[in-house]
């Protein structure tokens, strides 16, 4: 009964099959809805956050969210700005993906501030000095970028093509996405950078404090270089999963195989920087401040395991992994090593925002843990459902994928 | 053109746009951001005229002199005076919160009440004060009718003897006829039998810790409040200063690294209750090594060298006991001490210019052991120091007005000459004037309560009583229980009338002569705050109780208000000479007490005097309190007594038909001969470990808790550690190599069990805690109060398993034997 | 920044840590003049508002040599672009160059808590709950005007007690005097603390006790090696205190040394065994 | 299809038409009826006159050569230094001690002695600058070291023969006199609002920029 509304040619499931499939994302939806008013209007000691732990779950989510959501701006900025035509076929997804995890992020920190209704006094009264201030312009403009790029996409519903003003308007945005893209890009590469600043200018939390180039800590660089090279490992996962659920091809192989080789040259750059930047920090910073390195993990469950974890398993692996044509052209490993590098990047800020806050730095003081509340898992997780919600209706209703239709000649598949 | 669905959001579109262009959206925004900043349920303290007003605090024996910070009619803060002799400007944290305890509605009783629920519930029922009063006053009629006004009986927790209230608590128990008036136990007790007997005088402690330079405490907690934390914790940061310039030395005998352990210079961990016997050890040595003040001795003491009585009976002396009992191997296997260390502690004892040894555990509100107290006492009198600059004043107690004599009618006469109750004073205590723990015993102990009616003033014993409990069974059977606490206490809950007091700021009280102050001093409270709610001030309640008794009652009552009777005390002071009722916190009063001058008074008359004291809240006399210079020993033999005869009196005049063995044995005591009647180590009563409870218990108290029968301050529970309290559980301090014998974790839940009962808390390892000792905490666990206080913790006092303290008959809390099992 | 220091004043704390005995005034002084609520449960420790707090620390040793002491931590007010205010997203806490304050304002804090992960003395708390005034039981009778309840949801710490500064000038104003005397502005907690172990003052003024105080061997600073530069000093004798005080490397740390020092004076330690 | 299309053509002719009446139905709504309803109006207990007051022929014994110290008589300073603010009835009544007597010929008056002098309640005025709890601000300060005028901040307050409504802002409580009568913000005098920035602002001018310290004026 909504057939009006899917797009012209392609096949989809029956109203009634999908209804059933939104209901364990809508179900996640109302959680974390629970959860954020009892926030509000009780306040954040619905949490387990505490004076130790003022960054948690959320803030974990965040950031992840943020840095995987970089396949967005810089698809964008390859297609647009470099010129990457086979893209053109990857691109509308990477915007979808990119603009459901800035959303979220954003519709998170809301409930994750002690006053969401002064909220704009971060722009009002902006200290230009922190480096938080800077993330919020640039994540609420990026946002606001993703949301133009967004709507063309969502004036291609057949239905709303009818109408001559969104038709016009849909195309003339279309000719104009490069300077979006560009714009994009400038604000992304700041808000990823400055998201990283945010921990490597705590120069009184040893764990997290770097050295820098000029007012910008190493991390301001090195969280860059992460988000852009697993961004689009990101959009390939998402693509690749919506292609298994849909059990048909939606993507053209070029534009994957272009996108995992991209990420595997910038994955190996940042690894190599990364390491550069821990043994600096190791031989520099920490001994200055009168710790070794193994000092930080004397205590609670962390231990040098993480770091082994996030830069071998998870960093240099899907790089190599990705670096040889023959494994990535395969599914299997190129999924894996994606997969790899996305569990890497969130390991990389957990470590940047748990662990920094878990190891006390006054030597009297002792080592506290943390467990989420239902409530801050309920939020989180409302996020997934937001995201899958958002791109299912987005794939049932608009021309996500413009090779679809010739990468699937026969309509006769059963589709999801 | 009609309004189609396309034109309408065109309508709505132009809106949009437009009502941008408006201040709505942007002073909305700010409005909202401005209502979060002024969130009605968030409260706005009135402002308004700013005052002081001076007071003294009366929560603790150590009367710090406060000022109470007022905006209008509004108490704001509590602060120290520094025009105040005892305080140079610091008061402890539990005088600090005080204003909760005025404001905290909860834990207060605003107006007379009698008991609807059952006892222990705290089920009350307003009544007017005319009902409450003829309530109990109709009962007590009734009981003199019946002619046994002796089952009316008193509790007074007040902590200076001798305060005002205590006198007419007595005075009206005296007038009905009831001779049982009984005390909550506190070391001014057992310091006040000891300087009774060995000097004859009666005064409080006093002693000039700022002049010192050798401080031998026994276990004084002086970092957890002992003796009032104003005066004390000043003190003790002049002897840090001292120290180091290597003028003074702070020496903590204490088995547990407490504060003033770890702070102090040394610290000396022995077992507990084996503090006489180390004293004696050390004056073994000064004896041996003829450390000791000989001219003192000689002169002024009597029984120390062996002596012949006039029935030629051969008595051996201290020193013969001394040499022949407490050498340092000795007095070490007792103690757990190297010999070597308790010489070493005799030579810098006698080789100090003001030394001086101190008893009184923890706080000082807990009753000591009468021997160890004397053992400790004759130490100093061996040194030499009694009545030094740095020592111990042997001094009288503030000469205060009497009140006049007064009738007593027959029904009176009759009910007095009855025996009290706890046989304080009887052969076998012939010294205590109170034992709340036999009192206890008696109740519970006879088939229906030999005590009908009884008042609580200013006490929890129900709470504060180390007996297991006991005293909260002898409640139960009490038909008919009066409380005059201003808080809703564990023992006013049992009570089935409530009269209650105002709270200490908002009443006029006296505060006599503050604890081991070397000078007298006594201080006047005054109400900073009109009265909050419908209380009244117990003494004027005493004074309408008498009023409508009548007769002789009344006549014993001649005065319309309290504060005539104290007017009359201050009179006393105005009497017995000049004083001083200013203080001008420039001079530190400590540095210049020698009698030089004759004092000039800073008053012309009395009226000046009572209108100064009653505003200023001070009166004292900067001199040493030593008693009439010359001879300050008033015993039978007119010397300091190693050898007591006012012992060996009530032994021997013992009139009980039976063998001294026997009778000894009723006192409790265990050696034989002229031991007996000198300073000596009494080896524990029962067994400390025994194969079922293989660990002893310690209770120890903290400065940031309330102890007594004044419920903490919320504030406090801010200062406690989360291995202090947890939630609802507090914990028991071990050394972890006895946790790890019982395979016992940090935080673990465990119960703790003696023969009295078990309380369930956490284990907190402490490597400062003595071996196969358990410490807890006093101050916790209780069932009244509000949710700050309510269900907090555990008593150490429901499983304290108390012997009875030989001589004095008064509970011993330090040997509890106990054993941990697993929750 | 350091330059524009030198007029004005420079407010800092001294604590000797021999002295203080733990006893927890300054707490309770603290919250009482600041109107910190109490919550029903303040063993939640990672909850509980102690603008200055005690922490509790030990040697270590078995004993009979265990010995315990205490830091009391205030906000150390950091004199070197304090971690806390360049992190502040709202501009709600600054640092006053004329006072040495770092102030924290509730009404424009939005509740972020970068500030607390920045700081690492835990000396900021945020109110995770609205404060405790129960209706009709009288706890918020005794108020202060001179300090503003928090809401839920902003950050608070120490102020040093600043309205005492404003009190203090309006006091001289009323007196014809432009500048307020040394010692008419002292905080509560070193008011009330017993054992005068806090001294308050200007560090700006070389007469002041504290200026000579932190000349003393003794004198050392909470995490001083991280360039936080701390205003708040503490005093101790005890080395394995002063060592507590700071992270350092095997040999790093160096027992007091000064020893034409150690000549006139001695450790109020004299080591257990010298008796 | 073809109809459908011309219909619609048909009836968006004009529509433009709509777009301007949203556009200034939205100007009407945000400019006149958002002020209306945004502030409540409440008149004060007693309607007090400080013209007659401070007019030496009609009231005498409010001493003081200048103005400011004869405003200082009522709205005066204490002894540590705080200001009184708006006098409470004990001040009133040194002149009116009499609630039979009337010293003027005004029925306020009456009202004032019959039901606040004769009961001895004090008058629960209406504060028109009052700052909220956040802020804390010295008079004596302004004016007695800043040598200040009273009107500098409140106006001509002192020739009002009626005092004003009281209007308060239903969201945030405040009264009208903190943002201004303007609901745009903008005033010409200097007592024409009293936010921070207009504090700030005079700091700056005077040269009192260090005075701008978030802990001179928060508490």
């Amino acid at each position: 009964m909504d057939s009006p509304l899917i797009p012209e040619g392609v096949k989809r499931c029956s109203p009634k099959v999908f209804f059933f499939w939104t209901l364990p994302w809508l179900g996640l939806l109302l959680w974390g809805g629970l959860a954020a008013i009892l926030c509000l209007w009780k306040g954040l000691n619905q949490t387990n956050m505490s004076n130790i732990f003022a960054f948690a779950l959320w803030i974990v989510f965040d950031l992840g969210l943020i840095a995987l959501g970089a396949g967005a701006f810089f698809t964008g900025f390859l297609t647009y700005i470099i010129g990457k035509k086979e893209l053109k076929n990857i691109i509308n997804a990477a915007v979808i993906i990119g603009f459901i995890c800035y959303s979220g992020a954003v519709a998170m920190l809301g409930i994750d501030i002690g006053q969401p209704l002064r909220g704009w006094f971060i722009f009002w009264h902006a200290n230009i000095h922190s480096m938080l201030v800077e993330v919020s312009f640039c994540i609420t403009c990026y946002l606001g970028v993703l949301a133009v790029e967004f709507i063309p996409i969502i004036l291609a519903n057949r239905k709303l093509q009818e109408v001559k003003e969104f038709r016009l308007f849909g195309h003339n945005l279309h000719e104009i996405m490069a300077v979006f893209a560009a714009t994009g890009t400038f604000l992304s590469f700041f808000h990823q950078g400055s998201l990283g600043g945010m921990f490597g200018v705590m120069y009184a939390r040893p764990f997290a404090a770097r050295e820098g180039f000029y007012i910008w800590p190493w991390t301001f660089f090195l969280f860059i270089l992460s988000a852009i090279a697993v961004g689009p490992c990101f959009t390939i996962l998402c693509t690749k999963l919506t292609e298994a659920i849909s059990r048909k091809k939606l993507v053209p192989d070029n534009a994957v195989q272009l996108l995992a080789k991209i990420s595997a040259w910038l994955l190996s750059a940042y690894m190599i920087l990364k390491i550069a930047d821990t043994l600096a920090w190791i031989y520099g910073i920490v001994p200055q401040e009168g710790l070794t390195f193994m000092d930080f993990f004397k205590q609670g469950p962390y231990g040098v395991w993480m770091v082994v974890v996030e830069i071998i398993i998870c960093g240099i692996l899907p790089a190599i992994i990705l670096m040889i044509p023959n494994a990535r052209k395969q599914t299997g490993w190129l999924i894996t090593a994606s997969l790899l590098a996305c569990v890497g990047i969130i390991l990389n800020r957990f470590m940047f925002i748990i662990v920094t806050l878990a190891i006390p730095v006054m030597p009297f003081t002792r080592f506290w843990s943390y467990l989420p509340t239902w409530q801050e898992w309920g939020l989180s997780l409302a996020i997934v459902g937001y995201g899958i919600l958002l791109f299912s209706l987005a794939y049932r209703y608009l021309p996500v994928f413009p090779k679809e239709l010739e990468l699937n000649p026969n309509l006769e598949t059963r589709t999801a | 053109m009609e309004l189609n669905r396309r034109n309408f959001v065109k309508l709505l579109v132009g809106g949009a746009v437009g009502i941008q262009l408006t201040p709505l959206p942007w002073k909305l925004t700010d409005d909202i951001a401005i209502w979060t900043q002024n969130w009605p349920w968030v409260p706005v303290p009135p402002a308004g005229a700013f005052d002081s007003v001076k007071s003294v605090c009366s929560l603790c024996p150590g009367g710090c002199g406060i000022a109470v910070r007022k905006v209008d009619e509004r108490a704001v803060k509590i602060e120290g005076r520094t025009d105040y002799p005892v305080n140079p400007g610091g008061i402890c944290p539990i005088g600090m919160g005080g204003l909760q305890l005025l404001y905290d509605k909860d834990i207060r009783f605003t107006r007379p009440m009698k008991r609807v629920g059952p006892r222990g519930a705290g089920v009350f029922q307003d009544i007017s004060w005319e009902e409450a009063i003829g309530t109990l006053c109709s009962r007590i009629s009734d009981l003199r009718s019946q002619g046994k006004p002796e089952a009316l009986a008193a509790v007074d927790g007040s902590y200076m003897r001798g305060s005002t209230m205590s006198l007419l608590i007595e005075r009206l128990l005296k007038a009905i006829g009831s001779p049982n008036y009984l005390r909550t136990p506190s070391f001014e007790d057992t310091y006040q039998m000891t300087s009774t007997l060995m000097t004859g005088r009666e005064g409080p402690l006093a002693c000039d810790l700022e002049n010192s330079d050798f401080v031998l405490s026994f276990g004084c907690g002086f970092l957890e409040g002992w003796e009032g934390a104003g005066r004390i914790l000043n003190a003790w940061t002049i002897l840090r200063d001292k120290a180091l310039s290597k003028k003074a030395k702070v020496v903590q005998i204490e088995s547990r690294a407490s504060n003033t352990a770890s702070k102090a210079d040394l610290w000396v961990p022995i077992k507990p209750q084996t503090e006489a016997a180390l004293a004696l050890g050390i004056s073994h040595v000064l004896v041996k090594e003829g450390l000791y003040n000989r001219k003192f001795v000689e002169e002024q003491c009597f029984g120390f060298d062996d002596w012949t009585s006039s029935d030629g009976k051969e008595h051996i002396g201290f020193k013969t006991l001394l040499l022949k009992k407490y050498g340092p191997e000795q007095v070490a296997q007792i103690t757990g001490l190297k010999p070597s260390r308790i010489v070493s502690l005799a030579v810098d004892f006698a080789k100090a210019k003001a030394p001086v040894a101190l008893f009184g555990k923890e706080k000082g509100d807990l009753n000591g052991s009468l021997y160890e107290c004397m053992s400790i006492m004759a130490l100093n009198a061996l040194a030499g120091k009694l009545n030094q600059p740095g020592g111990i004043l042997i001094s009288d107690p503030l000469p205060l007005g009497i009140l006049p004599d007064f009738q007593q009618d027959p029904v009176a006469l009759a009910g007095n000459s009855k025996p009290r109750l706890d046989g304080a004073g009887s052969p076998s205590y012939p010294f205590t004037r109170s034992l709340i723990n036999n009192f206890a015993d008696t109740v519970s102990g006879s088939g229906d309560s030999p005590v009908d009616t009884l008042m609580v003033f200013s006490s929890n014993p129900a709470f504060t009583l180390p007996d297991g409990g006991r005293f909260k069974k002898a409640l139960e059977k009490i038909p008919f229980i009066v409380s005059f606490s201003p808080f809703r206490d564990e023992t006013a809950f049992m009570a089935d009338l409530i009269l209650p007091n105002h709270t200490y700021l908002e009443k006029m009280d006296d505060v006599v002569w503050p604890a081991a102050l070397q000078f007298p001093l006594y201080g006047l409270s005054r109400p900073v705050v009109k009265p909050l709610y419908d209380t009244r001030h117990s003494g004027d309640v005493i004074l309408q109780i008498a009023k409508k008794l009548g007769n002789t009652i009344g006549d014993a009552f001649p005065w319309g208000a309290y504060e005539d009777v104290l007017k009359i005390r201050a009179m006393g002071l105005f009497k017995s000479g000049p004083g001083l009722v200013h203080y001008d916190g420039k001079t530190q009063t400590w540095e210049d007490l020698q009698v030089k001058t004759a004092l000039k008074p800073d008053y012309k008359d009395f009226d000046e005097l009572w209108k100064t004291l009653k505003s200023n809240g001070l009166w004292y006399r900067p001199q040493y309190a030593t008693g009439a210079g010359q001879d300050p020993f008033k015993t039978p033999t007119g010397r300091f007594e190693f050898y007591n005869s006012r012992i060996e009196q009530a032994v021997s005049g013992n009139t009980r038909n039976g063998s001294r063995e026997e009778i000894l044995d009723a006192m409790g005591i265990h050696v034989r001969g002229d031991e007996v009647f000198m300073p000596h180590y009494e080896k524990p009563a029962i067994p400390v470990k025994s194969s079922d409870y293989p660990l002893q218990l310690v209770p120890y108290e903290l400065i940031n808790l309330a102890t007594s029968w004044t419920p903490s301050p919320p504030f406090l529970m801010k200062t406690l550690y989360d291995n202090e309290l947890l939630k609802d559980t507090s914990f028991a301090e071990i050394h972890p190599r006895t946790a790890a014998e019982y395979h016992l974790k940090d935080a673990q839940r465990v119960w703790i069990e003696s023969p009295s009962g078990k309380v369930n808390v956490r284990i907190a390892l402490f490597e400062g805690a003595m071996p196969g000792m358990v410490y807890l905490p006093l101050g916790l666990g209780h069932s009244a109060y509000d949710e700050f206080l309510r269900g907090k913790g555990s008593n150490p006092n429901d499983i304290i398993h108390p012997s009875k303290d030989p001589l004095s008959g008064m509970p011993v809390w330090w040997n509890t034997p106990v054993r941990i099992t697993k929750a | 920044m350091e330059e524009e220091h030198v007029h004005g004043h420079r407010f800092g704390m001294v604590i000797d840590l021999d002295k203080c005995t733990g006893c927890g005034t300054c707490m309770v002084a603290c919250a009482a003049e600041n109107n910190v609520s109490v919550r029903p449960d303040e063993s939640d420790k990672q909850r509980s508002i102690t603008w200055m707090q005690l922490f509790k620390i030990s040697n270590g040793k078995d004993f009979p040599d265990t010995e315990v002491s205490y830091f009391p931590r205030p906000c150390m007010h950091c004199n070197h672009h304090p971690p806390c205010v360049s992190v502040c997203v709202a501009t709600a806490t600054k640092l006053d160059f004329h006072t040495g304050i770092v102030s924290q304002i509730y009404t424009r804090c939005i509740g972020c808590r970068y500030c607390q992960a920045a700081c690492p003395y835990q000396a900021r708390y945020f109110n995770w709950w609205d404060g405790y005034f129960p209706k009709g039981k009288g706890l918020d009778r005794y108020l202060s005007p001179e300090v503003s309840p928090r809401m839920r949801g902003v950050v608070e710490k120490c102020t040093f007690c600043h309205h005492r500064l404003m009190r203090a000038k309006n006091q001289a104003y009323a007196e014809d005097r432009r500048e307020i005397e040394e010692d008419e502005y002292v905080t509560a907690c070193a008011e009330a603390c017993p054992a005068q172990a806090i001294t308050f003052g200007d560090l700006n003024n070389p007469e002041h006790k504290v200026s000579q105080l932190i000349k003393h061997p003794f004198a050392f600073r909470l995490l001083d090696r991280l360039g936080t530069e701390p205003k708040v000093y503490y005093l101790s004798s005890r080395d394995w205190i002063r060592r507590l005080a700071d992270n350092f490397l095997p040999g790093e740390y160096h027992p007091v040394v000064n020893k034409n020092w150690m000549e006139r004076e001695w450790s109020t330690k004299p080591g257990r065994d010298t008796f | 299809m073809e109809n459908r299309a011309k219909s619609s053509e048909k009836a968006n002719k004009g529509g433009w038409i709509f777009l301007l009446l949203g556009f200034i139905g939205a100007l009407i709504v945000g400019w006149v009826i958002f002020p209306m309803v945004l502030y409540s109006k409440q008149p004060q207990p007693i309607n007090f006159s400080h013209a007659i007051h401070l007019n030496p022929d009609k009231v005498d014994g409010i001493e003081g050569d200048t103005e400011v110290e004869r405003c200082e008589y009522c709205h005066a300073f204490r002894d540590d230094g705080t200001f009184v603010g708006i006098p409470k009835l004990g001040k009133c009544m040194e002149c009116h001690d009499d609630p039979d007597s009337p010293l003027g010929e005004s029925p306020e008056e009456v009202k004032f002695l019959k039901k606040y002098v004769a009961t001895e309640t004090q008058v629960p005025w209406l504060s028109y600058y009052k700052q909220p709890e956040c802020v804390y601000f010295s008079h004596i300060a302004h004016v007695k070291m800043g040598k200040e005028a009273c009107k500098t901040c409140h106006g001509d307050f002192g020739h009002h023969t009626r005092l004003p409504l009281y209007e308060a802002n239903r969201i945030t409580g405040y009264s009208i006199y903190i943002w201004g009568k303007n609901i745009s913000g903008y005033g010409k005098n200097t007592w024409d609002s009293m936010k921070m920035d207009d504090c700030a602002d005079c700091h700056t001018k005077t040269g009192h920029e260090e005075n701008n310290a978030c802990f001179v004026c928060h508490k």
